[in-house]
């Protein structure tokens, strides 16, 4: 297939320091590697013009559309039946059409992983800036399924790795605003948190700012963010939605693209996980790396299954 | 005539040169021409809309002549604006009030041209040291600190006159100065515009009424519709010649024939109510009109007219005591109830209650009526209707207008009155509360209002008259109660009603005591 | 506020030389905006050519750009019923919203009913939950004399975490990664005017109101009132209007259409309520309120444009390197200068008034 | 816990009060200014860029102060001689501004929404020795920025400066009475224009301390609508300054009490809502004690 290459970027548009950046930057570079035409749509109202836009791009002949936007399930749906000639790609979800390649994520196993961590260095004091209170914390960005997604897996695991440990919870309601994920971070501290997880994007970086300026620790998110603040970021939770993003658009050059199938993001996949650490590996003691590392084996093996709050609803830990 | 046969005459202080301003298709003013002389007073007189405040714009270069010049000293002069013409010694008080509310008198005064301390802030007692030398030279005196919103209209008005000494103006531009004041403020200003004529200063004077003109001015310019009719001594005129100047006719006095007072239409008993400030301004007042009478309240401003009103027309609150309109007990109910019951009320604030302004004349003309069946059915307007019955009321009132789709803005002053009065009268209510009927209107228009009230009376319609003109009262009112401290403290019937001894009873003496 | 003065004012008779006076602002938007596209390396006049082409080159694209301008003469209306009466209503976003979800949790819920009963019964929730959105303010500003801008403002964020809670909670769907409601049955969702454009009923309901505000104008006693009460409120009061009454009915009137663009919304185009689901309608109507001059057609003019904008704003970069903050740009300064006067600039000067 | 409430609340006002001073003297010359936003986002980007470069954050909040103010300039500009609708024009401003800014981000930096620079100079903490640790009152005025001194310093300065500079007389009367202030020879729109630039100064302040007093970097989202806040702080406040102060320090206060009250079994959306629905309550309370006591007065 020779037919340009259409994103559609989600709600919060390009610059979100997460999601969409990340798409975006594995889009970019697919479209290097394949020498394909391409080009990123950005909307306000990416809502309510769905099906609008999709029809758009399918008839300016797009071979290939890359839908971020969560809301486009259904009206991608309506259009491709259309357009069986196009290729359409969703994420996060799974939408039956031979045209249609679902891509999921395992967001939870990944942030199960940064729990099972927090909770064990949270306790111990042996590390710089770590208190003896088994206080841990993670700001979401916006309160929804998708984001408690990740949260419940970061307490699920937190709560495996140490039955006392407690977790504070809150959201910015903003993805943008550094300002109050500071401040959100700092109220954590003071109730004795040490390791506080974001799951908010660019609100994160107040986050980040906090755990640098109180000398404790925070975890990053989809991208590896340990270089944000060395020393200070404890890990990242990676997600690969760029190599997703990248591969398909490479699969649907090759003539490989892989409609009607769903294509699963996990640890398994390497599609999500932690980040190597580069910057703290050597301050955690290796008891815990061991420990945090068989809890990976044990979701690999099938041994553990995560919750995952979008196709099993609110767990009671999170209820 | 061109600039260089022009030889500057000294003697004149002030003066317009072939001035004519257009708005639109109207010529406001149409080659005016005249001369102020240093240290007179020069009346300019005209009927509503002649367009005199529009020169007096120009003369003060608020606004610029379309053709023409002003002279100062005799001298060919483009001002850049007003500051240019306190430059040049030029103020001006204008028609409408140009204080700023929520300022205090004393701010007022010095605005624009304050005096700073070391730290450059507005030096209050220098400030204050000026306002008391210009008290002293006006021979009044004021709370300083009183937000402009609660001071009375005379005291606004001489602020508006000390502003101009303050700013060393030695030509004052007065634009009706005398509209909105009581017969003794009037006194009081006139005693001070020829105090300050005799310190050399020029004034500029406007107004209506040819009885303050003959007494003050020295000489007086006529204009009608934008043009100058003509220019005289005062010792070389008349008030009828004026008159008759200014509107080209000769006007038949209103002549009150006498009517059968019939049923009580309002009855006041025990009457009480505190102004916005929470004093009480009216104190146990009695008061009854029959239908077929007009009733006048003679008064200083501030001895319970405002309170009066309000209680009367249901837009105040009340302390005590009732109200009866036409036998019903209406106390209780609110302005819309009232109007229902066939009360009607001619605001004294035209500008701010009585019309709105930026609405078309139709509107103004049907507004508060418009619901009346004949004019409206099921909630929607019958344009045709309503048009047929604009027209005939416009015409009965003889308003001057190019369109009654036009805002009423368009119309002059005299005109609007007519509009306002127009719509009060329409649909023959008991009561009529008319508050300051001629305020600012011109004799012809003045005559006019007079008679409709007059008319209104003989069809056996009530009056209720609030006005501080007493030539007003006395030709319009059976009878005129005096209102003073919030009392009736004298009343006197058609005929047997004084100037001289009404004014002392507004200033609180029974009639006992000045028969005595 | 100046602004509702100026937009209380009905809107005078057109003529050429007003046509011209008109579109001036317009071209300088254009000019300024095309310095920025210069700047970032585009082609301004292939730009502007392909916002034409997005917007109104064809069928489709006249449809799509109909179907987004539909909200927006909506909101544009609501906010100028209220302007007409002297409120400064900054509230419609939120009623917006509330009115989308109260569609919404209707058309998912009542699947049993008809069409002929589902669709009346999901949008009468939808100005229901409107109305009652401004009722709080409404009595406020009209009993207590409460400023309306601040609380139709703060109503606003109010309303956005409300119903973000609602989608999230109770009224979530279950599957979904973020916080949208089921999607509304057939029954009740607005028919198509030409599929598969989503243009929908809503686009004539809108034109309806918009024809009945009209009328309402100029030939209703009410619509007098109103006018005169926004223009001076002393003078309505003393011509025995009640003007308190009128401010309670307007601004839940306001409500009312503010709750059935999001209703319209709701059950014609997103068909579910999904957080993200009006990117400021609300505020936008203001603009079209303001820009319209508070008339019927003004309105419908100036929802074009903007409606215009939006969807050729987004399909453009289908077609070019425009990237979207260059469209916010534009929209920015059309908004400025669609409203700048030149009056000015044919010397015309007002004397003493 | 009350303490760190209290260091919170002045921390999130004090954006909110410098950007509500600059619209409430707007306001009182007569323009109400929708475009605050605007103003404080190009403050943020500005200060932060400066803070970078130049490593000194009195320069930074100069260029942000300047940016802030020229944007004024223009927005005032199209309201006082082009006789735009000065909200639509407000409206307008801050779509514009928000797509500049991330067009510039993009040309310059080759980043979107979010801009981290090296070496940022921050705002230095005044902290206080003794008061420090006495309890509230250390919070209060201990390890405080000076921009927070400078907005609550400037509560009463703007205050005074109304009631008794020269400028500030001016200001009122344009805004009040701008016939009245014409027929002195006074120029209405030039005052106008002043107050604007001064609106936008503040606002870009205001702007410049997210990003250099609270964080070390720029997001394209980082007023989060702080600008209408600022409205209605000052229409809360009536255009007095102190009352608008304490209309800033509500939503300042109750944003740090939702920040604490999260993840305390109530739903954290309704929880965020506090500060908008407490101005409301407030307000309305002001308003019956008020009527109460006319209807005794009368
Ligand atoms: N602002 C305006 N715009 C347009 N036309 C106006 C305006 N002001 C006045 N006119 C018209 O110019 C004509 C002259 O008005 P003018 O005030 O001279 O009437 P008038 O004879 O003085 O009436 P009156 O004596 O009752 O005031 C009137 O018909 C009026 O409608
Ligand atoms: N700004 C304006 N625009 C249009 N017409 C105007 C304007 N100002 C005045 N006019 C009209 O010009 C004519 C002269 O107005 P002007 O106010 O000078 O009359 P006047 O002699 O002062 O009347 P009055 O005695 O009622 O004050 C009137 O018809 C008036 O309506
Ligand atoms: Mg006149
Ligand atoms: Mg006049």
């Amino acid at each position: 297939e020779d037919k340009p290459v259409a994103l559609i970027v989600s709600q919060g548009g390009l610059g979100d320091q997460s999601y969409n950046d990340l798409a975006h930057s594995g889009f970019l570079r697919a479209l290097k590697e394949t020498g394909l035409e391409g080009k990123a749509v950005e909307s306000k109202e990416v809502v309510s013009q769905a099906t609008e836009i999709l029809r758009r791009a399918s008839d300016a002949d797009f071979g290939l559309i890359v839908d971020l936007e969560y809301a486009h399930g259904e009206p991608m749906l309506e259009v491709a039946k259309d357009y069986p000639d196009t290729k359409y790609v969703i994420l996060n979800q799974v939408r039956e059409g031979s045209n249609i390649a679902s891509v999921l994520f395992q967001e939870q196993e990944g942030s199960y992983l940064a729990g099972t961590l927090a909770a064990l260095v949270t306790t111990d004091t042996s590390i710089k800036g770590i208190n003896d209170k088994p206080v841990i914390g993670v700001i979401g960005g916006t309160k929804s399924a998708g984001i408690d997604k990740f949260i419940a897996g970061y307490v699920e695991g937190a709560k495996a790795a140490n039955p006392e440990i407690v977790v504070k919870i809150a959201y910015s309601n903003n993805f943008g605003d550094p300002a109050v994920g500071l401040q959100m971070a700092k109220a954590m501290i003071e109730e004795g948190a040490d390791v506080i997880y974001h799951v908010a994007g660019g609100t994160g970086m107040g986050v980040i700012q906090a755990a640098k300026e109180a000398g404790v620790y925070a975890i990053g998110v989809d991208t590896d963010q340990d270089g944000i603040a060395p020393g200070n970021v404890l890990t990242s939770m990676v997600k690969h939605s760029d190599n997703a993003v990248e591969t398909v658009i490479q699969d649907y050059a090759a003539d490989k693209f892989p409609g009607g199938q769903t294509i699963t993001l996990g640890l398994k996949e390497n599609g999500v996980g932690l980040s190597e650490m580069k910057y703290t590996k050597d301050r955690i003691p290796p008891a815990i790396l061991e420990k945090v590392e068989a809890a990976k084996q044990d979701i690999l093996s099938g041994k553990i299954k995560v919750w995952n709050v979008v196709d099993q609803g609110y767990p009671d830990f999170l209820k | 005539m061109s600039m260089d046969e022009f030889q500057p005459d000294t003697t004149i202080r002030l003066g317009a040169q072939g001035v004519t301003r257009r708005f639109g298709a109207l010529v406001a003013n149409d080659g005016i021409t005249f001369r102020a002389h240093r240290g007179t007073i020069h009346a300019i007189v005209g009927g509503n809309g002649a367009g005199k405040s529009t020169l007096m714009r120009i003369l003060q270069g608020m606004d610029r002549p379309d053709e023409g010049v002003v002279l100062v000293d005799g001298m060919p002069t483009v001002f850049f604006g007003p500051a240019d013409a306190f430059q040049k010694g030029i103020g001006m008080v204008h028609q409408e009030f140009m204080l700023v509310p929520g300022l205090t008198l004393l701010e007022n005064l010095v605005l624009a041209q304050e005096p700073l301390d070391g730290l450059r802030r507005i030096d209050r007692r220098k400030a204050l040291d000026a306002a008391r030398k210009l008290e002293r030279e006006a021979g009044v005196t004021l709370d300083w600190d009183m937000p402009v919103d609660d001071a009375p209209v005379h005291v606004r008005q001489i602020v508006e006159i000390l502003r101009l000494l303050y700013r060393g103006a030695d030509v004052l531009i007065l634009d009706e100065p005398t509209a909105v004041l009581a017969p003794a403020q009037v006194q009081e200003l006139i005693v001070l515009l020829q105090k300050l004529r005799s310190e050399g200063r020029t004034i500029l004077f406007i107004s209506h009424k040819l009885d303050e003109v003959m007494a003050l001015a020295d000489e007086i310019t006529v204009i009608r519709a934008g043009k100058v009719i003509g220019a005289m001594k005062t010792a070389e005129t008349s008030k009828a010649a004026l008159a008759e100047m200014m509107i080209g006719e000769i006007l038949s006095r209103p002549n009150a024939r006498p009517s059968a007072v019939g049923r009580t239409v309002l009855e006041l008993r025990g009457l009480a109510a505190k102004d916005a400030r929470g004093v009480l301004r009216l104190k146990e007042l009695d008061l009854d009109i029959r239908a077929g009478e007009i009733v006048g309240i003679a008064g200083v401003a501030g001895n319970g007219q405002d309170e009066l009103i309000a209680a009367v027309t249901g837009l105040g609150r009340i302390e005590r005591g009732s109200v009866r309109l036409d036998g019903e007990d209406v106390t209780r109910l609110g302005l819309r109830d009232r109007r229902e019951r066939g009360l009607s009320y001619l605001s004294p604030d035209r500008a701010a209650e009585g019309l709105c302004l930026a609405a078309p004349i139709s509107e103004n003309l049907i507004a508060g009526r418009h619901r009346a069946a004949a004019l409206c059915k099921g909630g929607v307007l019958q344009k045709g209707a309503i048009r047929r019955h604009v027209e005939t009321l416009l015409d009965r009132f003889s308003v001057k207008r190019a369109s009654s789709a036009l805002p009423i803005s368009s119309l002059s002053g005299g005109n609007q009155q007519r509009v306002a009065m127009a719509r009060e009268l329409d649909g023959d209510p008991k009561l009529l509360v008319a508050c300051q009927p001629t305020r600012g209107v011109d004799i012809r228009g003045i005559a006019f209002i007079h008679q409709c009230l007059l008319d209104y009376r003989e069809a056996g319609g009530a009056v209720l008259v609030i006005s501080e003109e007493l030539d007003e009262l006395i030709a319009l009112s059976d009878r005129i109660v005096v209102l003073y401290d919030g009392r009736v403290t004298g009343e006197v019937s058609r005929g047997s009603a004084k100037v001289e001894e009404l004014g002392r009873m507004m200033l609180g003496e029974t009639r006992a005591e000045i028969a005595a | 506020m100046s602004a509702v003065a100026s937009t209380a004012r009905t809107a005078p008779a057109i003529g050429w030389r007003d046509v011209a006076l008109a579109v001036a602002p317009l071209v300088l938007a254009l000019v300024v905006a095309g310095i920025v596209l210069a700047v970032a390396g585009h082609n301004p006049l292939e730009v502007y050519w392909l916002l034409l082409k997005e917007s109104f080159g064809g069928v489709k694209r006249i449809a799509a750009t109909v179907a987004a301008s539909t909200p927006l003469i909506l909101t544009g209306l609501a906010t100028a019923v209220a302007f007409r009466s002297g409120v400064f209503n900054v509230g419609v976003e939120g009623c917006v919203l509330v009115g989308g979800l109260a569609a919404a949790y209707v058309g998912f819920t009542f699947v049993g009913l008809p069409a002929t009963l589902l669709l009346p019964f999901a949008l009468g929730a939808a100005v229901i939950a409107g109305t009652l959105w401004m009722l709080v303010p409404a009595l406020l500003k009209a009993r207590l004399d409460v400023d309306e801008v601040v609380t139709t403002l703060m109503l606003n964020f109010i309303a956005v975490s409300l119903t973000a809670w609602l989608v999230n909670g109770p009224l979530l769907a279950p599957g979904s990664a973020n916080s949208a409601t089921p999607m509304v049955v057939e029954a009740a969702r607005l028919p198509r005017l030409m599929p598969p454009s989503t243009l929908n009923a809503g686009f004539l309901i809108a034109i309806a109101l918009l024809v009945l505000y009209w009328l309402w104008g100029r030939g209703t006693a009410l619509g007098l009132e109103t006018r005169l009460a926004g223009l001076n409120p002393r003078f309505a009061i003393a011509s025995g209007i009640n003007v308190p009454m009128l401010i309670i009915k307007m601004m839940l009137l306001s409500g009312a259409i503010g709750g059935l663009a999001g209703g319209i919304q709701a059950l014609g185009t997103v068909n579910r309520f999904v957080v993200g689901f009006s990117p400021g309608y609300g505020f936008t109507g203001i603009a079209v309120a303001l820009l319209g001059r508070g008339s019927a057609i003004g309105i419908l003019l100036a929802a074009l444009l903007f409606g215009a904008l939006a969807t050729s704003g987004a399909t453009i970069q289908l077609f070019s390197d425009v990237p979207i903050e260059i469209v916010n740009i534009l929209q920015g300064t059309v908004m400025i200068f669609a409203v700048a006067r030149f009056g000015w600039l044919l010397k015309q000067r007002q004397g003493g008034k | 816990m009350i303490d760190n409430i209290i260091h919170a609340a002045f921390l999130m006002t004090t954006p909110i009060l410098l950007a509500a001073l600059g619209g409430l003297v707007n306001r009182v010359a007569g323009l109400v200014n929708i475009g605050l936003d605007s103003m404080m986002l190009a403050g943020a980007l500005v200060g932060l860029m400066v803070a970078s470069q130049t490593g000194s954050w009195p320069a930074a909040l100069v260029a942000a102060a300047l940016v802030g103010g020229l944007l004024g300039l223009l927005m005032s500009l199209t309201v006082t001689r082009l006789q735009a609708n000065e909200i639509i024009v407000g409206l307008g401003f801050n779509i514009a501004v928000a797509g500049l800014v991330r067009f510039f981000l993009k040309s310059w930096y080759g980043t979107s929404g979010t801009l981290s620079l090296p070496d940022v100079a921050m705002l230095p903490r005044i902290h206080i020795p003794v008061v420090a640790d006495i309890p509230v009152l250390g919070a209060i005025f201990s390890d405080h920025d000076p921009l927070t001194w400078a907005a609550w310093l400037l509560v009463p300065a703007t205050a005074w400066f109304l009631a008794r500079t020269r400028l500030g007389l001016r200001l009122r009367a344009a805004g009040a009475a701008p016939q009245a202030a014409r027929a002195l020879g006074l120029n209405p729109l030039n005052l106008r224009d002043a107050s604007t630039v001064f609106a936008g100064a503040m606002s870009g302040l205001a702007g410049a301390y997210l990003c250099i007093g609270v964080v070390g970097i720029f997001n394209e989202g980082i007023t989060a609508g702080r600008g209408f806040l600022a409205l209605a702080a000052f229409y809360f406040g009536r255009n007095r300054p102190w009352p608008t102060a304490l209309g800033a320090l509500l939503f300042g206060l109750f944003d740090a009490i939702q920040i604490r009250l999260q993840g305390r079994g109530l739903p954290a959306e309704l929880v965020q809502t506090l500060p908008y629905v407490m101005v409301i309550v407030i307000l309305t309370l002001v308003a019956i004690t008020l009527k109460r006591a006319r209807n005794k007065g009368a």
